[in-house]
């Protein structure tokens, strides 16, 4: 797993790339729990480079989720493909993360006008 | 055509990298379709990484044995540890249709298993947790 | 008399050691039986023994928060922690009748605490498991 | 937790004291498979000096009377305190091993004649 963090709108995007697993996802976590430390609360997660989500992964994206939703903030994640977006569902995460397309799909959302 | 193949890992979720490897030479060898190999990696993960994580209380070093075997249009797994006894089978179902509030965190490995085989069934085999399972194919 | 204390272990076992010195203290204080002492200990070194090998999917720190109290001839005991959802009141009672070849190696923690308490009851609050145990002295 | 080793008529005994909780129950575990590898297969664990127990002692226990047995060997404990027995008596263990009051007695009951 690869993280990159970049800023566009001055909303921070993370790309994640690779596997996320219960061998990589505390790497993300600290990544994601220093974005929130630092005052983010509008982020977005990039996930088309990603390859593989276990359950671990999907653990990360639910406390970060729960923890954005209590600062008022928002969490978008983007560009997922089918099979990782299989896991989304299955898990029934769909129902209260938004899940683009496009990473300018999720800029949108999360920065309207 | 290897149509069977039988392997072993420790109990470090480093091992997790050799489970990838395997599944997806197997997939190649026996020309499956991209989401079956990664739903047969993700539920040999989801197992092993339990074990790994909740099946032992001491520090040794154990393996766990892992199986895969086609058979017409069925797809046969089997994962066998000797941690402590563990069935999968009686797991309740977590609630995945409530709000982000009442959602629970964990809870989810099972749950992605049972949605990607079609049969799961558990034996304790002298001191081994047996899980066999199968997918159609 | 101080009849109620509270405290917090880090998931780690060495925390055993506090545990026990803790739980000691206490019965020192409040005059308790060395058995209520003896299985005060075991009750929790059980429940925290628990959470500390499968209760973590990530190598943070965590706390586990213990209350211990008494109410007139009641021992009431809290334990709470932030590990995955967990529901001890829920596991299967181990076969503790059958021969040694068939007799299972583990799941004796949560059986011992049912002998020792004369309750227990489990709440999932927020994202933190609560066991609330009592035991007449 | 303390082991100590002492042979008695030809048997190995095992005197284990203080705490036999998930933090020690390892060391006690390897004790027992090395005596096990280098052939023992009558062995007398003395609890005297024990004054705790929890199920993950229990565990080695039973793990380890399961491979005496399989070896058509003899596992005794003996002296326990009044509270140490009580956590084997519960989980049952009381059925299939034999406990002995004094160390004298295991002695008796592992080597007659
Ligand atoms: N191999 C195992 N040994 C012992 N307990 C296990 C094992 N696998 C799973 N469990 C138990 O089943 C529970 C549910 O597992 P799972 O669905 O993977 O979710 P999670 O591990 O995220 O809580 C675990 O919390 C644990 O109590
Ligand atoms: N805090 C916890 N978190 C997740 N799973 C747990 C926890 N405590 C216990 N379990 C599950 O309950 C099972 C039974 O526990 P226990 O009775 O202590 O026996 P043992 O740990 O020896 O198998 C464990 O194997 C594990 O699956």
């Amino acid at each position: 797993m690869e993280i990159t963090e970049k800023k566009q709108d001055s909303i921070t995007i993370l790309q994640v790339s690779g596997r996320l697993d219960s061998r990589t996802s505390t790497e993300l976590e600290e990544k994601l729990n220093q974005a929130i430390t630092d005052g983010e609360n509008r982020l977005i997660i990039d996930f088309e480079d990603l390859s593989y989500i276990s359950s671990a992964g999907l653990r990360v994206i639910l406390k970060t989720a729960k923890m954005m939703k209590k600062n008022d903030g928002m969490l978008i994640l983007c560009a997922m493909q089918d099979y990782v977006r299989e896991v989304f569902e299955i898990s029934g995460f769909d129902a209260f993360l938004p899940i683009t397309t496009t990473s300018d799909d999720a800029l949108c959302q999360i920065n309207p006008g | 055509m290897k149509k069977k193949i039988a392997f072993s890992l420790q109990n470090n979720l480093d091992e997790l990298e050799t489970l990838r490897h395997k599944v997806e030479q197997y997939g190649v060898t026996n020309g499956l379709p991209d989401k079956t190999v990664f739903e047969l990696n993700l539920i040999l993960d989801e197992l092993f990484t339990n074990i790994v994580t909740c099946g032992y209380r001491d520090r040794n070093v154990h393996w766990v044995n892992i199986t895969i075997s086609i058979e017409k249009n069925l797809l046969a797994i089997c994962v066998e540890d000797d941690g402590t006894p563990f069935n999968p089978v009686a797991v309740k179902e977590p609630d995945v249709g409530c709000s982000i509030e009442k959602r629970q965190i964990g809870g989810l490995g099972i749950h992605l298993i049972r949605h990607m085989t079609d049969s799961i069934s558990y034996r304790r085999l002298e001191d081994r947790n047996v899980i066999t399972m199968t997918k159609i194919l």
